[in-house]
């Protein structure tokens, strides 16, 4: 049997046996999950050769299944993240009801992710996009009455995404009579020249997935309200989704850039530039003002997509590397980051940073995923964010020399430095609370995960190569030619590569080193002063204004930005939903209760046609 | 005895006539032989539906008189299609409420089978039937019994939704008879062959008044838009299983109805364009006035009426794979539409004051049924696996090679409402704290088997669509040759490969 | 030479009677009109050299359709706008 | 105003059908020339009737046997508006028991019984004469029945204790219409079109004639009795609002 | 007086195509004024039966043929068969009547529940199912 439909085929059964499962011995169906999801990866890298293609048809429309070295990027990515979130989800999960529901659309939602990958036509694409959305909308709705608002949300820009992605595609099929992908793009339905919509149609549609600006309403809700170890990956993976369409329509309309369509193409990068841009600064705006772990890493995500679409839309060769560098390292680390926030959910039973501080004793191992992490996402040398974020401030200067915009970008990463350390700091750092002291490590299945993809990112950081190659390959796939991860910013900064390798990796050490000292000298005694009691300079601050990092530390600039928060998107998308509400029920008094008035409908009917008989019906 | 159409029409009948007498032996007689009947339907339909498939067309005659002059039944791969779906939707509809005592009491009221049973011979006959005077008298019976049944419940609003149905159905037959008569007057026949091979004698003028009486006669059926008053009341006081048979079966016969006169009867091309105007009206009328409903039955028949629409919009498009899309869309529909409508009457017969508001986290309580209507919303919306994402991204495709661009946005939008009130009432029936209910009646085991036979077709379909597809098209291109039908039934011997 | 005046006289009988029925505030007398139409109706088929017709008109027209219409009246009531009976119930 | 709305709409649409029988003359013959190889419809039904099917009144020919499956459904939608009925007027146990079900009658004089007494055999035995003569007279079924119906129905309301047996009529009724069908499925066995004629049997304008166009009819005729008899014995039954 | 009949349509030929026609369309206008207009249940069906009459006369009227004989082969006139009048539209409406009648008897029962139910029979009073 063909490898595709085998892995297709074993998750689909896979969903069905965990949710059967759950009835008999509910312990199990995570396992399953896992199982399941083990095997696949195994499956992958094993069976599958990158660039074979599987002819079939269904429907009477011709379909392939295959993976390229673009794809390919991707498919680690989600595998692995998946694999660890299932491993993590066993134990975060458990004693939930209804636990089958969740892993069956657990599995379901990564067989869309991987089914997008494989498929090399666009109505399969379409087919596992839409089963990856309405599976992640179940697990959405997951938490319970609280969250089907913002399931409802997630839904319906999700749907509005997929029929404009819909919509291109079949006027691609109308235009170009096909469905494959490849094909399409070689007879130039992404050229701007011949038809501007369906790129731009399909964009949107990808556009929804990635959060990008005005579509972005539903990210931080459906993110922070689904479960932890299922938002490590909606974050981490299937936000990639996006990125992936995006790289692949933006890679063909640049290349298919002619004189004629120069015009077009330059405003696109300009916009597509902006619009990530600002994506980037108002999330970290928002980002900054929660006082809720979840929201915040929400909200910090939504402004990392911002930054891989600012470096997607520069089509320059540093930029485009960059984005996917970048995505590669965010899907990492901020599902590190979730699995953390997840597991101090568990232990403590809230995230609301004003109430806990103080877990680094009590968790040390989440702390350290969490700082390696957490250095990862503000940038700071050692780890792979700082590499990528280079690359990206030299491909909008050297490249595309478009300045205002890297100042926009490094305003934004200055300040998510504000958020990362405030989420440091509240959960971790600082005296323990009098609610926390009963509170223990997470368990180890919980642990591991974690941990792993911490040491991920500590290797990346010392050996970007590790990432650089098959990013080469796929750009390559996607037309940048002779990229060489020789030339990535590393060397232009420290000289020889391999030598940075000893560098970071001896920083990392170090860093290791430091921090365990620092673990074990913070176990010992040390005097006992309340986090929020802090007096600035003898007076008593008054307790409306606690300028401590869990309080109001950003009051001040929370004022500052005032008017930033008062209009934000979400009540525009607001005031349109209720607009439309009072269309559908004036709409639905057109049916008055009244038998006499239908029937005066139909005579009127019948008196308009009859009126306008020789105008409607001729031949 | 050889297996003919005409055994569609008499077998029913037979036992229609023959319930009240031989059901003195034991009353639950009453309820079994409807059940028997369909049944056998589903056998006729297979029998017929080989035969049509080695031979073009199947052509009886009654009486013995030929064609143009007695009535002759006519099965096409079109109606043969509808006529096999009708019969199985009508046994599985059947299946359903057999000893479903609390929603109808069939012990109370002996009446109900039987006239289920001939609701949907009549559906049978309108689609199979040649004649057009023939074609009159089923959309007679088919009235008649809607209308008792849908003012089946003893309660007051029964009857004032059967008045409406019958007011404006009377309009409707009346539409049909005045088109009839005026037709015979030009072309001196009544055979819908021999009616459409003279219709080039018919001067413009009397043929447009011709078309649009029929129109709006067969309109109000079909559900188009200023003619449908009567559906929403109609579906949502009729009975479960009447009200799936509404969805499924009756307004298949409607839109039969409109098709047949348009593609066969007819050669009026601005028709068409008729067809995609007046069906996307109905659609965004009626999926507009879905969102707020409280009443579940009712959403769900202002959710058919857009259906209905849309099937409209693709008819009228008009080219072979637009046809062959909207026979797709009409199986979906009939499918999906009853099985929603099946679970729906469920749910609301649980909630405590008959509302949406009131079903909240009835899932706990129902959880097979609240799974099924999940499958159902899921399907109706359009989402794949699904059966009913195929039938839309054909309609979308076809669209899409006439260049219509605005109607694919069109229609795209109004899913997007679609989706907006169907995930309302998931989310509500899955995700929210359970209220108290009244105590909850749970579906007996027949119930069950046949929602689950329609929720496992819509899944196998969705998954694996070349198992009718290939069938749909043979139909889409048999109807839209009319001279090969002419020719068929004219002189009998002629047989279509 | 009658025969074209009877035939008229019909049609204006015919038109009337319909008429009368139709605006009569009095129900029973409004069925009476459509008994009255019906009579002519089918004097109008005997006319046409449609015996069958007239005949069916005649027996469901004139005897049947009416008395259904006379029971319903009793059942509901007999005024149109229903003046009459809601006195009564006052009464 | 809608009144007036109303009175527009209708001139319009009276204006469109005048105008579509202006171009349909009265009385134009567009039978054309019966003796045609490929007559029109009727033409083919009057110049074949007397031949071929053996029945002298041409309606009851097409009624019966050409479009018999008209007819058919015609008294399946009867038989379909009693049952309709009954379940539409239903009442439960216990309502039936506090409704007093005191039937619609004339005030009781003796004149009207006897009257009655009188008229109904007669009554009844026109409307048998006329749907046993069905296929050489005026008339047939569907008058023979509604007659015998009146007859019925003057009973019912002149007699308070007449009371159909509804056990009866529920036989009637079912083996009326069994028959019907039963007899086009003898066609059906016979020269295997169903309600197949056998038009050998008797000889034109005879009362044996036209094989079994007449046995049908008068199926027809009980049924379409009966079933308006049920009609107006259950509208008959309600009991009036006080 | 058939024959009569006969003889003076081919005189007044104009003045009896409007006592049939006009008279028809007068009924059924009149019958849908009545439907559109009256609250009443009962004139609302009262108006539907006298619209289907109009129907009827139609179909009666388009039927006749000048100087056409009843189609029925009675004794002595065995092959009249070309001066009867068109029997299709007869025959039709013979069927047209006993559903007419048919559907009116189903309206005035569902006026009689309704009577019960709402207590009245206006028809914009009954409106307890809208939206």
């Amino acid at each position: 049997m063909n490898i595709f439909f085998l892995i297709i085929l074993i998750f689909f059964s896979g969903a069905i046996l965990s949710f059967i499962i759950n009835k008999i011995a509910p312990k199990f169906s995570g396992i399953t999950t896992f199982i399941t999801i083990a095997v696949v990866v195994f499956l992958f890298f094993t069976q599958i050769e990158i660039n074979s293609i599987t002819q079939f048809s269904l429907g009477g429309i011709q379909m392939q299944f295959g993976v390229n070295n673009y794809t390919y990027i991707f498919a680690i990515l989600v595998l692995g993240l998946s694999l660890l979130a299932s491993l993590y989800s066993i134990k975060y999960m458990q004693n939930n009801d209804r636990l089958g529901y969740f892993y069956s659309n657990f599995i379901l939602t990564v067989t869309g992710m991987l089914g997008i990958i494989f498929s090399r036509d666009f109505i399969s694409f379409f087919i596992f996009w839409e089963i990856m959305t309405w599976s992640s909308y179940l697990i959405v709705l997951y938490n319970g009455k609280h969250s089907s608002k913002s399931g409802m949300k997630y839904m319906i820009f999700s749907a509005i995404g997929a029929y404009a992605m819909l919509t291109a595609i079949v006027s691609i099929k109308g235009s170009y009579g096909t469905f494959i992908i490849s094909d399409a793009i070689q007879q130039g339905a992404f050229n701007f020249s011949e038809n501007i919509y369906i790129p731009i149609m399909l964009l949107i549609g990808f556009a929804v997935k990635a959060a990008l600006m005005p579509l972005h309403v539903w990210a931080p809700n459906a993110y922070s309200k689904s479960p932890m170890s299922f938002t490590s990956i909606f974050s981490g993976a299937m936000s990639k989704m996006g990125i992936l369409g995006m790289g692949l329509v933006l890679a063909s309309v640049y290349s298919q850039t002619t004189n004629d369509n120069t015009f077009s193409v330059l405003v696109l990068k300009q916009v597509l530039g902006w619009l990530g841009g600002i994506t980037a600064v108002m999330a970290t705006i928002y980002a900054l003002i929660q006082t809720d772990a979840k929201k915040l890493l929400a909200y910090s995500s939504v402004a990392q997509l911002g930054y891989i679409i600012v470096g997607l839309s520069t089509g320059t060769k540093l930029g485009v590397m960059a984005a996917l560098f970048l995505a590669v390292i965010h899907a990492v680390f901020k599902g590190a980051l979730f699995m953390v926030a997840g597991a101090v959910e568990k232990q403590v039973g809230t995230t609301d940073m004003t109430k806990i501080s103080g877990l680094i004793r009590k968790m040390p191992f989440t702390f350290f995923t969490a700082l390696v992490s957490i250095i990862a996402l503000a940038g700071i040398p050692p780890l792979g964010g700082f590499v990528g974020k280079w690359m990206l401030y030299e491909a909008l200067i050297t490249e595309s020399n478009n300045y205002f915009l890297v100042i926009v970008i490094f305003f934004s990463s200055t300040a998510a430095f504000l958020y990362s350390y405030r989420f440091l700091f509240g959960l971790f750092l600082g005296q323990e609370e009098k609610e926390t002291e009963h509170v223990k490590e997470a368990p180890v299945t919980m642990i591991i995960p974690m941990v792993i993809l911490a040491l991920i990112l500590i290797v990346t950081g010392a050996y970007p190569g590790i990432l650089f190659e098959p990013i080469a390959h796929g750009m390559h796939y996607l037309g940048f030619s002779d990229v060489n991860w020789d030339m990535s910013v590393l060397v232009n900064v420290w000289g020889e590569e391999s030598n940075m390798a000893y560098i970071n990796l001896s920083i990392g050490v170090v860093f290791v080193v430091v921090f365990l000292f620092l673990t074990i000298k913070g176990y010992k005694g040390t005097k006992n002063v309340g986090t929020k009691d802090i007096s600035t300079s003898g007076e008593i601050p008054t307790e409306n204004e606690n300028l401590t990092f869990q309080l109001d530390f950003f009051k001040p600039f929370e004022r500052a930005a005032a008017p930033l928060y008062k209009r934000s998107m979400d009540k525009i998308w607001n005031d349109l939903g209720n607009a439309l509400e009072a269309i559908f029920d004036f709409t639905r008094r057109i049916y008055t209760g009244n038998g006499q008035t239908y029937a005066l409908f139909v005579i009127i009917f019948l008196v308009i046609l009859l009126i306008f008989k020789n105008t409607l019906f001729t031949n | 005895m050889v297996i003919t159409p005409i055994h569609y029409i008499i077998v029913p009948l037979i036992a229609a006539f023959a319930i009240p007498l031989i059901s003195k032996i034991h009353k639950e007689l009453y309820r079994i032989v409807p059940g028997i009947v369909m049944f056998y339907n589903i056998i006729i339909s297979f029998v017929l539906m080989k035969e049509v498939n080695e031979v073009g067309y199947i052509s009886e005659i009654i009486a013995g008189w030929e064609a143009p002059w007695g009535i002759n039944l006519i099965i096409t791969p079109f109606s043969g299609f509808l006529v096999s779906l009708i019969s199985v939707l009508g046994f599985l509809i059947w299946l359903y409420q057999y000893r479903f005592k609390k929603v109808i009491d069939v012990g109370e009221i002996k009446s109900y089978g039987i006239m289920q049973m001939l609701m949907i011979t009549g559906a049978i006959g309108i689609i199979i039937t040649g004649d057009i005077f023939n074609l009159f008298v089923f959309m007679e019976i088919v009235a008649i019994t809607a209308v008792s049944l849908t003012s089946f419940y003893r309660g007051r609003d029964g009857a004032e939704a059967g008045f409406k149905y019958l007011l404006i159905g009377s309009f409707a037959s009346a539409m049909v008879l005045l088109a009839i008569l005026i037709l015979y007057t030009q072309v001196g026949t009544l055979n819908m062959a021999e009616i459409s091979e003279r219709m080039h004698l018919v001067p413009q003028g009397i043929k447009a008044t011709i078309l649009i009486l029929f129109i709006v006669g067969f309109g109000i059926e079909a559900e188009l838009f200023p003619l449908n008053g009567w559906a929403p009341d109609a579906y949502s006081q009729a009975p479960g299983p009447t009200s799936a048979a509404f969805a499924g079966i009756v307004v298949k016969a409607g839109i039969y109805g409109l098709i047949r006169i348009i593609f066969t009867l007819f050669d009026i091309d601005g028709a068409f364009d008729f067809l995609i105007i007046a069906g996307l009206v109905t659609m965004i009328i009626a999926e507009f006035s879905a969102v707020k409903q409280t009443n579940l039955k009712r959403m769900l028949a202002y959710s058919s009426i857009g259906q209905m629409g849309l099937v409209l919009i693709a008819f009228g498009i008009g080219t072979k794979e637009a046809v062959f899309a909207a026979l797709f869309l009409m199986f979906n529909h009939a499918i999906i539409k009853s099985l929603l409508f099946m679970t729906g009457s469920i749910l609301m017969y649980n909630s405590k004051d008959k509302t949406i508001l009131s079903i909240h986290g009835i899932a706990k309580k129902l959880p097979y049924v609240s799974i099924l209507f999940a499958i159902g919303s899921f399907a109706i919306v359009g989402l794949p696996p699904f059966s009913g994402f195929w039938s839309k991204l054909y309609i979308l495709t076809a669209a899409a090679n006439k260049e219509m661009i605005l109607l694919i946005i069109a229609i795209l939008a109004v899913s997007i409402v679609e989706i907006v009130y169907y995930f309302r009432v998931v989310s509500k029936l899955y995700f929210a704290e359970d209220t108290e209910h009244i105590e909850i009646f749970k579906p007996s085991i027949n119930s069950l088997i046949a929602m689950g036979v329609l929720a496992i077709t819509i899944i196998v379909i969705g998954v694996y669509p070349d198992l009718i597809t290939g069938y749909l098209h043979n139909a889409a291109d048999m109807l839209l040759d009319k001279t090969s039908y002419i020719k068929f039934v004219l002189n009998n011997n002629v047989q279509i490969q | 030479m009658i025969a074209i005046i009877i035939i008229i006289i019909m049609a204006v009988l015919l038109l009337a009677a319909a008429i009368y029925s139709v605006l009569h505030r009095d129900l029973l007398f409004a069925v009476l009109g459509t008994g009255i139409v019906s009579v002519i109706l089918s004097l109008f088929f005997y006319l046409l050299q449609a015996p069958d017709v007239a005949l069916t008109e005649a027996a469901i027209g004139i005897a049947l359709t009416t008395i259904i219409f006379v029971i319903t009246i009793r059942n509901t009531s007999r005024d149109e706008d229903e003046i009459i009976d809601k006195e009564n119930e006052k009464l | 105003m809608k009144k007036v709305l109303v009175i527009i709409l209708l001139v319009i649409i009276g204006y469109f059908l005048a105008e579509t029988f202006i171009n349909i003359p009265f009385g134009e013959n567009r039978i054309g020339d019966i003796n045609l190889e490929k007559p029109t419809a009727a033409g083919y039904y009057l110049s074949n009737t007397t031949e071929k099917s053996k029945v002298a009144n041409v309606i009851t020919a097409i009624v019966v046997n050409y479009r018999g499956l008209d007819t058919l459904g015609e008294v399946t939608v009867l038989f379909l508006a009693t049952t309709g009925i009954a379940s539409i007027l239903y009442r439960r146990k216990e309502e039936e028991e506090n409704a007093e079900t005191e039937r619609l009658s004339l005030p009781s004089s003796n004149i009207v019984r006897s009257g009655a007494r009188v008229l109904f055999p007669t009554i009844a035995l026109l409307g048998i004469y006329v749907f046993i003569h069905g296929h050489l007279t005026p008339g047939g079924g569907f008058q023979g029945g509604t007659i015998v119906a009146t007859g019925f129905l003057l009973m019912l309301i002149s007699y308070k204790g007449f009371n159909t047996n509804h056990n009866r009529m529920v036989w009637i009724e079912s083996l009326a219409g069994l028959s019907f069908i039963f007899l086009g499925i003898w066609g059906l066995i016979s020269d295997n079109t169903f309600l197949g004629n056998i038009p050998e049997v008797g000889k034109l304008n005879s009362l044996i004639s036209g094989g079994l166009i007449p046995l049908i009819y008068i199926a027809v005729g009980f049924k379409v009795a009966v079933e308006l008899t049920g009609i107006l014995d259950i509208l008959l039954k309600i009991k009036p609002k006080k | 007086m058939q024959e009569e009949f006969n003889e003076i349509f081919l005189k007044y030929h104009e003045i009896i195509t409007l006592g049939v026609y006009g008279t028809a369309i007068g009924l059924m206008l009149i019958g849908l004024y009545a439907i559109l207009t009256k609250k009443n249940l009962v004139k609302i069906v009262i108006g539907l039966s006298i619209f289907d009459a109009g129907i009827h006369l139609l179909f009666v009227g388009i039927g006749y043929v000048k100087g056409g004989t009843a189609p029925i082969f009675s004794p002595g006139y065995e092959n009249a068969g070309n001066r009867m009048v068109d029997p299709v539209p007869q025959a039709l409406v013979l069927t047209a009547i006993v559903i007419g009648f048919a559907v009116t008897a189903v309206a005035l029962s569902l006026v009689i529940r309704l009577y019960k139910h709402h207590n009245t029979a206006k028809i914009d009073q009954i409106k307890s199912l809208k939206w």
